[in-house]
């Protein structure tokens, strides 16, 4: 079998790539994407740990990972779409009035 | 017994002070001034049924302890009634009572009338507690409040522009004097850990090292010359003259200046351990008396020559009480209190009738106008030149006759006093015949006038003491030397030579001296003006510089005051560009900090995100670099 | 009893708080009235008050008991003094608050709460309480400076605030370290001082503790080089603010340096007295030289404070009976005479609306009361014998000498300094003709202003020839202060007699 | 197959809240009923599950007294009732209520959202419930995102401030970053342990010796990471300023409330609790960001002029001075600061609620221009509250700093005290700025209007910020009390 | 040896997808990339027998929220192409810096960090209970889980009422 060593470290790179894409870019909706691929790895990093430590609870954690992402892309996507209607941008860097 | 009740000496004019200040104004004119005057005499009178049993020879002095003052250092109000404080006091009060009733007839008038006469008793009980006191703190308490007055009473007119200045410039002056006084009081504390007399009397001879003793009396000396104008503290003296001429009289030559003498007689024991700081004292005072005699040789203000004067005289008590001639020179200070009293009376008598001008050169003549002034003043003016048997001659005599007695370098001090007498007499009478003989020189408006009788009954008074006053302690009859030795006890005096033989030498000597100044002075201004005119030209630069005091003042201006002042500029700027440019820099910094770390929260959420994954590395890096 | 001193302020603002804001009349005068009622209390203590060293008066109440703090008071030779000082000046300071009309009711109540923190300040035998007490007063005071003030008053009263604040915020740390060391050496945290009084510090923990403490004290004092909060602060305070600023709120750091510093740390304070005499003695020269040079009357008198405050430091840390009582005393007359100073300058400003020394002149000759009462706390100021101030100056002078006699010289040129920029203020500001309108025709004072400064007048003069008032009942509190220094070092308090040893080690020393 | 363990009262106040969360929206789809009619329905069930808190309280304490501490653990572990997690759930019901009064002008501005706004804030109050009162990591994180989600929306409820759009993006997007790093950590804390429970996470740490740690430390620090963001510390605080600033007044107080309270308790209980044994790995990251959050909080706030963002830098500070005391291992004093903090803050934000008034206006300092004299008491009480958060003595905010520093410092941090002091004198500058605009400066604008319920809810921040600064004991030992299992 | 494969092969598809999701000009593509990661962990987690878990992942993730977010693209507009280069200050450095020391902390971590993923101690053999069938997995989930199951109920409310709020505002405005 395959050390679940590399499995995990599959996942912090996934995990990497997605938090510098959210630095990368600067469309919401890429930006959405990029949590997205973060919480997979976490989900990676899960699911193998709990196969490596044999324990069930790896993956029951997975499930409420995944309602989470859900829930957040729901709001995350409202919040996105309002947005876009008042300003017609997508892009978080014109959404920068308030700094200091 | 007697002692019990000594307090009303002091309270009196306390009293007085303390009732015209509160409902002078109520009390109306003449009647604030006779109660000043009342309050005064009341001492006396007092002072002198206690003074009583010294004569007898029933009592040495005794203490009393009124009540306790900073215990810590072992100062209370206490009084110290011995020979030296009851002849003080008798002076005090004596003459002050006299100055107080000429005061009367000076001051009418003033809208300030009943002020002056608060001030003028306060300065009486201060003087009191001065001479009175028990320990040095009191003294000093004394000391200072003497300062007080006289910086009130210089500056009574306070609306002209001199006498305020005059008056700052006295009391900070004396200031300066009473720092090196409270050194020398540290010191003598650190030593007895008391500053009463009877403990540091008692216990000088056998706690006292020489170096100590030395360093005290010079230390004493440094306050005595601040307070009695002697080189290099006199020139407050001459600008207090601004004060009303009552005030010259009775603090700037009868009493407070004073003081410096009576300190220095009061602390003979501490003295006596150094030679040292007696050759200083006497030094001192024998310089001063030159350097002032000459200054007032070329006063054109009437007023000004009786100040140089007045400094003069006291250089020469100073010579006394530095030849641990304590007796000639208290004797001499009651002596000079009478004749310069007198002297500044008439001349204030003289400027009330001349419509306060003081140039010299404006008055002459004024003899036939005002005879009384004049002859009082004409006795005053040989007695001070030393002319027997007037009181001035057996003073000065005894302080002469002791330095030369004591030999050695005192002889050299002796020289200078003989030379001192002879331009005394010379200006003294200088300053008598240009004022009283020659042509009238007043200005047309003037019409001089003799003053009243509340202030020629004065003149008379003090010009028979002036007379008579000498007699007290003549070499056939020493009995001032009897009545104030208990006070002297465990000092050597000096004394004049033994014999008679030298006294008439010595003072034939002196009293040539005298004569051959007064002589040339009379002739010489005599003459009308021109004549004596050039004859002071012939003294040209000489004569400028002594008009113009030797420039003291512009010296100390430039050596003293206008560095000082520098440096109050530097401290000042220093401490709102520097010190405060600190503190303000530091708050700027801090908000300079925040101004920098503002970018850092640029508005974009990438930035942000930025921020966070980086703190987030940061932290994990932390984290497994400890294990 | 005591608890009942500082909360009597406290339910008096509350009283006065709640008058409605219509009244407007009664606000002040009610104000005054209570404010006399602490006097009243503080006088009882006074009188009953025994001369015999140790607390009394003491409570204790346990205020929160897993942390040690408690609600503990008592009143002693050092701080009795400082709490009669404190209810004297305050009605005085509120009597002399007519002219302020704007906000009359927070006024009042600020005012009286500032009286409470400092009476509480004097009377915590508990270090948590006394610091609670200490930044406490801050507040009321900063709302004094800055809502009543004159031009630059928000300026000042930040830099009052922060300033000190910076320095007790270390001084937090250091009772807190204090506590904490009593923590590990007894079992018990504790803030009471008799406690921490016996804890054993190091000599490096003591030293940093003490440096703590004397740097939040020497910026209340002010201390050269951290005094420039003062002058702005005072300058631009309302009367009231200038009198309690410098009656009693610098007196906060005199008092902490002679309760604290002394009695907590010794051995550093032995060893810190020639840096604390130093700068004590710098700052009375060059506050004095500062203050030659000011061209605001109020400001000169501000810094006539740092130069005199220095004498008190001198006093407390030159160790021997003299200079501790002048010490403990100058705190009172300082308070007296400047407190009475400012009241006056007030009352100029009041009437002419300028402290400008050049706008005025001649006041003498309009106003000849005002006049006299400025001459009279000016000679006070200047330590002029049968006045208070030189009762203090004197004994710290003559004290201090025995242990530290070059700087206490030094120190002693600070009477000259007195003398030239007083009297030299008093010249330009009084005496002369009036030159302006303005100046010619100043009314003098009114009755309720003579009201005012007579009584100051009056204790100026008392403490001045009968000092033993208060000396008496200061002594046994300081001789054990002295005690307590000398049981826990090495140090010996000098016998008199022994000069020649003391300037041999003075020179070694320095 | 075993039944699942069922405890109820464990979930009482969480229930109580959701129940009233549903009721509020279907109430409003059924009857649409005005708004005050929703207040009560919310108003109730916070009371009640307050009630039923101090019920757990009493529980708790009796477990405590009789050493039956198992009996806490509830739901298989899942949960647990401790002092730790009934104090905080108290906080935060309390500052529920108070910030639904001092938002209620703003909700019942909304209109027909208003249910939807009223059922967010008790549902992410459920939300951070669970969170503080979890065992489970992963329940920890779905109460955070329960109640951060909620946060996201009503950061963006505002109607008529565009700012809002932005401060729910830039919330949402940074929120939705710094969970996925927490439940990172959470997962290679997992991963390195086996374990999901703070309790069981202790035990094993307590005992491991051969296993290195590393993938535990970096999994800590992440959660470290995640919470701190929560509680806006130093440097991943950069969303609280623009976020407080943006979002509508009405709700910030409690958003910033909440949020802090959660986050700390679960920082405490981690950290303490399940990371006690490595205290010597995390204790220097701690201090560090306590450190750098004090310092760069009370800068910054230094140099703003919008009241908002200053007390949103002010929060950064105050987040560093609660670490302060996580860094002393305290949880008496952290629990106390926050609870006497979260009522001073939501009564700022009541203050500014009420400056800004009804149409949400800016916050600018410019608006608070002589306040004293406009609205006397609505001065005095924000002065009281400032010169409470400044930590000035007779104010709670005293007693707090006092526990935090003196802890810490027993703790052997005295640097961090040192450094903390200064912070906070720094910070004493910009309170006294708001304090002085207030009340030394004039204005000629009008009297504010202040709504009855903001009046209530400054009244109860003041008067506990001076009670709890005369007499703190009374708090001081309920929070000593509060011990986590 | 399949594992290993699968593992190599599928790894490498989803880092190519994370880092089509990063790079992509079109968000379309990025959702196509996001799509081929799902996909292949999916397959990943089937190896490590979470067969339950790869089939929830196929049918929420790529079936639900993707087409959520293409749904969402395709609202507010496909055609619109991102400018590539940085807009920001100092972004790309940051990011840079952060990498690099990542890169050092990963390369540390390997070569003399004493670190491993899981505890040694771990079992070799897998018993069946990790074998994620739908009983394994749902046994737990209401048991020992069931606060938690209960408790995405409110996030699922949260959702649903957040988004409604959200949206709510803009029909009255528009």
């Amino acid at each position: 079998m395959v050390d679940p060593g590399w499995y995990m470290g599959l996942a912090a790179a996934l995990f990497l790539i997605g938090a510098f894409g959210l630095l990368l870019r600067r469309n919401a909706l890429i930006m959405f994407m990029c949590i997205e691929l973060m919480l997979n790895a976490v989900n990676l990093t899960l699911i193998s740990a709990g196969r490596a430590l044999n324990d069930i609870n790896g993956q029951v954690a997975v499930f409420f990972i995944l309602v989470v992402a859900a829930a957040e892309v729901v709001v995350g996507l409202a919040i996105i779409v309002s947005i876009f209607r008042t300003r017609s941008t997508a892009s978080v860097d014109d959404l920068s009035e308030m700094r200091g | 017994m007697m002692i019990d009740f000594l307090w009303v000496v002091i309270a009196l004019p306390l009293a007085g002070a303390l009732f015209l200040h509160l409902f002078g104004r109520f009390v109306g004119e003449p009647r604030a001034g006779w109660l000043a005057s009342a309050a005064v005499g009341g001492s006396f009178a007092v002072a002198v049924v206690a003074a009583l049993p010294f004569l007898a020879g029933s009592s040495h002095g005794e203490t009393v302890v009124l009540w306790e003052w900073m215990p810590a250092i072992g100062a209370n109000m206490e009084i110290l009634w011995d020979p030296l404080s009851a002849l003080m006091t008798l002076v005090v009060t004596g003459v002050g009572t006299l100055i107080h009733v000429f005061a009367i007839g000076y001051m009418h008038g003033d809208e300030r009338f009943h002020r002056f006469f608060t001030y003028l008793n306060l300065f009486a009980a201060s003087m009191l507690t001065l001479v009175l006191a028990g320990n040095y703190a009191m003294l000093f308490l004394g000391w200072e409040l003497v300062g007080l007055c006289s910086y009130l009473l210089v500056g009574f007119w306070f609306t002209k522009a001199a006498p305020p200045p005059a008056a700052k410039k006295a009391f900070v002056v004396n200031r300066v004097g009473d720092f090196g006084f409270m050194v020398g009081l540290m010191i003598v504390f650190t030593t007895f850990g008391t500053l009463s007399y009877s403990g540091i009397f008692e216990r000088a001879p056998q706690e006292l090292t020489g170096g100590l003793a030395t360093a005290i009396g010079l230390l004493f000396l440094v306050g005595a010359a601040g307070k009695s104008a002697q080189i290099p503290l006199y020139v407050w003296l001459p600008d207090a003259m601004e004060g009303p001429t009552p005030v010259s009289a009775l603090i700037h030559a009868a009493t407070m200046v004073t003081a410096g003498v009576y300190l220095i007689s009061r602390s003979a024991a501490i003295f006596e351990l150094s030679t040292a700081a007696q050759v200083t004292v006497a030094t001192v005072g024998a310089a001063t008396a030159l350097w002032a005699a000459t200054i007032a040789l070329a006063q054109r203000d009437i007023k000004k020559v009786l100040a140089y004067s007045t400094i003069s005289q006291l250089g020469y008590m100073f010579l006394a009480v530095g030849t641990t001639a304590y007796v000639a020179g208290i004797f001499h200070l009651m002596t000079h209190a009478f004749f310069k009293a007198l002297l500044f009376l008439g001349a204030g008598s003289v400027i009330h009738a001349m419509s306060d001008t003081q140039d010299m050169h404006k008055m002459g003549g004024l003899l036939k106008r005002m005879p009384v002034t004049a002859w009082t003043m004409a006795i005053a003016t040989l007695a001070i030149s030393g002319i027997p048997p007037l009181a001035g001659f057996w003073s000065k005599d005894e302080i002469l006759a002791s330095a030369f007695a004591r030999g050695g370098w005192f002889s050299a001090l002796w020289v200078v006093g003989l030379v001192t007498a002879l331009i005394t007499a010379f200006y003294m009478t200088r300053q008598w015949v240009m004022v009283f003989l020659g042509e009238p020189r007043w200005d047309d408006d003037t019409e001089p006038h003799e003053s009243p009788r509340v202030m020629t009954l004065p003149l008379a008074a003090l010009a028979g003491l002036t007379v008579v006053g000498g007699l007290v302690n003549t070499p056939l009859r020493t009995t001032l030397e009897h009545f104030l030795e208990p006070a002297f006890e465990g000092v050597r005096l000096a004394h004049p030579p033994e014999g008679l033989a030298m006294f008439v030498l010595l003072a034939g000597l002196s009293v040539l001296a005298g004569l051959a100044g007064a002589g040339v002075a009379f002739l010489t201004y005599r003459q009308p003006r021109e004549g004596w005119a050039g004859f002071e030209r012939g003294f040209q630069p000489l004569w400028g510089t002594w008009e113009e005091a030797y420039r003291v003042d512009d010296i100390y201006g430039r050596l003293v005051v206008a560095p000082g002042r520098l440096m109050a500029d530097i401290a000042a700027l220093a401490d709102s560009k520097v010190i405060d440019g600190a503190v303000n820099g530091v708050a700027r910094a801090v908000r300079r900090l925040g101004d920098l770390a503002r970018p850092v929260q640029s508005g974009f959420v990438r930035n942000y995100g930025a921020l966070l994954l980086g703190g987030a590395v940061a932290v994990v890096i932390w984290m497994v670099s400890g294990s | 009893m005591l608890t009942w001193l500082i909360l009597l302020p406290v339910v008096g603002a509350c009283v006065v708080g709640l008058l409605p804001r219509q009244r407007r009349e009664l606000q002040l005068p009610l104000g005054i009235a209570l404010s006399v009622l602490p006097l009243a209390l503080a006088g009882y203590v006074f009188f009953v008050f025994e001369p015999v060293p140790g607390y009394q008066f003491t409570e204790h109440h346990v205020w929160y008991e897993p942390w040690g703090i408690a609600w503990s008071l008592g009143v002693d030779g050092i701080s009795m003094p400082m709490v009669a000082l404190t209810t004297v000046l305050v009605p005085i300071a509120l009597a002399a608050s007519t002219a302020i009309t704007d906000r009359t009711k927070e006024f009042v109540v600020n005012t009286l709460l500032l009286e409470a923190g400092m009476i509480g300040v004097f009377l915590s035998l508990d270090l948590f309480l006394f610091f609670v007490f200490f930044e406490a007063i801050l507040i009321p005071m900063y709302f004094i400076i800055g809502i009543w003030g004159s031009e630059r008053r928000v300026y000042a009263a930040l830099k009052f605030f922060i300033y000190t604040a910076f320095g007790s915020a270390l001084m937090l740390a250091g009772i807190i370290a204090l506590a904490v060391t009593h923590g590990e050496q007894t079992g018990a945290v504790s803030f009471a001082i008799s406690d921490l009084m016996t804890l054993e510090l190091g000599q490096s923990a003591e030293r940093w503790l003490f440096a703590a403490f004397a740097l939040a004290f020497a910026i209340k004092v002010p201390l050269f080089p951290v005094h420039t909060w003062l002058p702005d602060a005072h300058t631009e305070a309302p009367t009231a603010g200038s009198v309690l600023l410098a009656g009693v709120l610098l007196k906060l750091g005199t008092y902490g340096l002679l309760r604290f510093n002394l009695s907590l740390f010794p051995e550093a304070s032995v060893d810190a007295v020639w840096i604390m005499a130093i700068l004590a003695v710098i700052g009375i020269v060059y506050g004095a030289a500062v203050a030659i040079v000011q061209r605001d009357l109020k400001r000169l008198v501000a810094y006539s404070s740092v130069s005199h405050l220095g004498f008190i430091v001198l006093g407390t840390f030159a160790l021997t009976s003299g200079s501790l009582q002048g010490a403990v005393i100058q705190n009172v007359n300082h308070g007296l005479t400047t407190g009475g100073l400012f009241l006056i300058v007030g009352m100029i400003y009041e009437r002419r609306h300028t402290k400008l020394i050049a706008e005025l002149g001649g006041l003498q000759k309009s106003m000849p009361m005002l006049a006299g009462f400025f001459l009279f706390m000016t000679f006070a100021s200047i330590g002029l014998p049968g006045l208070n101030g030189f009762v203090g100056e004197f004994l710290v002078l003559i004290g201090s000498f025995t242990t530290l006699p070059v700087p206490t010289i030094v120190a002693a040129s600070g009477v000259i300094l007195a003398a030239i920029y007083l009297l030299w203020a008093y010249e330009r500001v009084f005496t002369g003709l009036p030159e302006t309108e303005e100046n010619r025709l100043l009314p003098d004072l009114s009755a309720r202003e003579v009201s005012l400064l007579a009584p100051l007048a009056a204790l100026v003069l008392v403490l001045g020839l009968y000092p033993n008032v208060l000396l008496d009942k200061i002594a046994p509190s300081t001789e054990a202060l002295l005690d307590h220094v000398v049981a826990s070092t090495d140090y010996q308090v000098p016998v008199p007699g022994r000069l020649g040893d003391v300037f041999v080690a003075g020179g070694d020393e320095g | 197959m075993s039944l699942p363990e069922i405890s109820w009262i464990a979930i009482v106040p969480e229930i109580v809240l959701s129940v009233g969360a549903a009721a509020v929206l279907l109430v409003e789809v059924q009857w649409k009923p005005a708004p005050r009619v929703l207040g009560a329905i919310a108003a109730g069930s916070v009371v009640a599950a307050i009630a039923s808190s101090v019920i757990q309280w009493l529980l708790a304490g009796d477990a405590r007294e009789f050493e039956r501490l198992g009996e806490l653990i509830k739901f298989s572990g899942l949960i647990v009732m401790d002092g730790l997690a009934v104090f905080g759930r108290i906080a935060l019901l309390a500052v529920t209520g108070f910030g639904l009064l001092a938002g209620w002008r703003y909700i019942e501005g909304l209109g027909r959202r208003a249910a939807e706004a009223t059922a967010l804030i008790l549902v992410a109050t459920a939300g951070f419930s669970i969170m503080v009162a979890a065992n489970n990591l992963v329940m920890t994180f779905l109460g955070l995102e329960v109640g951060s989600i909620s946060l996201y929306v009503l950061a963006g409820m505002s109607r008529e401030r565009a700012r809002s759009d932005e401060a729910a993006i830039k919330y949402f997007l940074l929120g939705s970053f710094a969970s996925a790093i927490f439940i990172y950590g959470v997962a290679l804390i997992y991963a390195g342990t086996g374990e999901f429970e703070v309790i069981a996470i202790q035990s094993y740490l307590d005992g491991f010796v051969l296993f290195s740690p590393g993938v535990i430390l970096i999994g800590l620090g992440l959660v470290i990471v995640g919470l701190g963001f929560k509680v806006s510390a130093a440097p991943f605080h950069s969303w609280a300023p623009d976020v407080y600033q943006g979002a509508p007044a009405g709700v910030v107080g409690y958003m910033a409330a909440v949020a802090k309270v959660a986050g700390f308790v679960a920082i405490v209980r981690i950290l303490l609790t399940g990371a006690g044994a490595l205290e010597a790995d995390w204790t220097p990251i701690v201090a560090a960001i306590a450190a750098l959050s004090m310092l760069l909080g009370s800068v910054l706030a230094l140099v703003q002029s919008d009241v908002r963002r200053m007390l949103a830098y002010s929060g950064v500070a105050h987040a560093g001075f609660i670490m302060t005391g996580v860094v002393g291992a305290s949880t008496e004093s952290v629990l106390f600061y926050l609870a006497i903090y979260s009522l001073q803050l939501l009564g700022a934000f009541a203050v500014v609620a009420a400056v800004s008034g009804a149409d949400n206006a800016e916050s600018d300092l410019d608006a608070y221009r002589g306040l004293a004299r406009r609205s006397p008491l609505l001065a005095g009480s924000f002065a009281v509250l400032l010169l409470g958060m400044a930590g000035l003595p007779v104010t709670s905010g005293f007693v707090a700093k006092f526990g935090v520093f003196s802890d810490a410092w027993s703790g052997g941090h005295e640097w961090l005290v040192i450094v903390a002091v200064v912070a906070s004198v720094i910070a004493f500058a910009f309170y006294l700025r708001i304090i002085v605009v207030m009340y030394m400066q004039e204005s000629d604008a009008t009297t504010v209007v202040v709504p009855g319920t903001i009046r209530w809810v400054l009244a109860a921040a003041v008067v506990t910020t001076i009670i709890w600064g005369v007499l703190p004991g009374s708090l001081l030992d309920l929070a000593a009390d509060a011990l986590p299992l | 040896m399949i594992e290993a494969l699968l593992f190599v092969a599928m790894g490498l598809v989803a880092l190519a997808g994370a880092v089509t999701v990063v790079a992509a000009r079109n968000p379309i593509y990025s959702a196509m990339g996001l799509l081929a990661t799902l996909f292949s962990v999916a397959v990943i987690y089937v190896t490590q027998l979470a067969h339950l878990v790869a089939a929830v992942q196929v049918i929420v993730y790529a079936g639900a929220v993707l087409t959520l977010f293409l749904f969402v693209i395709m609202l507010i507009g496909v055609d619109k192409e991102e400018r590539r280069e940085e807009s920001l200050p100092h972004q790309r450095l940051i990011v840079g810096v952060v990498a690099g020391a990542i890169v050092l902390l990963a390369a540390g971590l390997t070569l003399f960090g004493d670190f491993d993923w899981v505890p040694a101690a771990a079992p070799a053999t897998l018993p069946d209970v990790t074998n994620g069938t739908i009983e394994a997995v749902a046994v737990p989930l209401f048991t020992d889980w069931v606060l938690a199951f209960e408790a995405t109920a409110l996030l699922l409310t949260v959702a649903a009422a957040g988004a409604i709020a959200l949206a709510h505002y803009r029909r009255r405005e528009s």
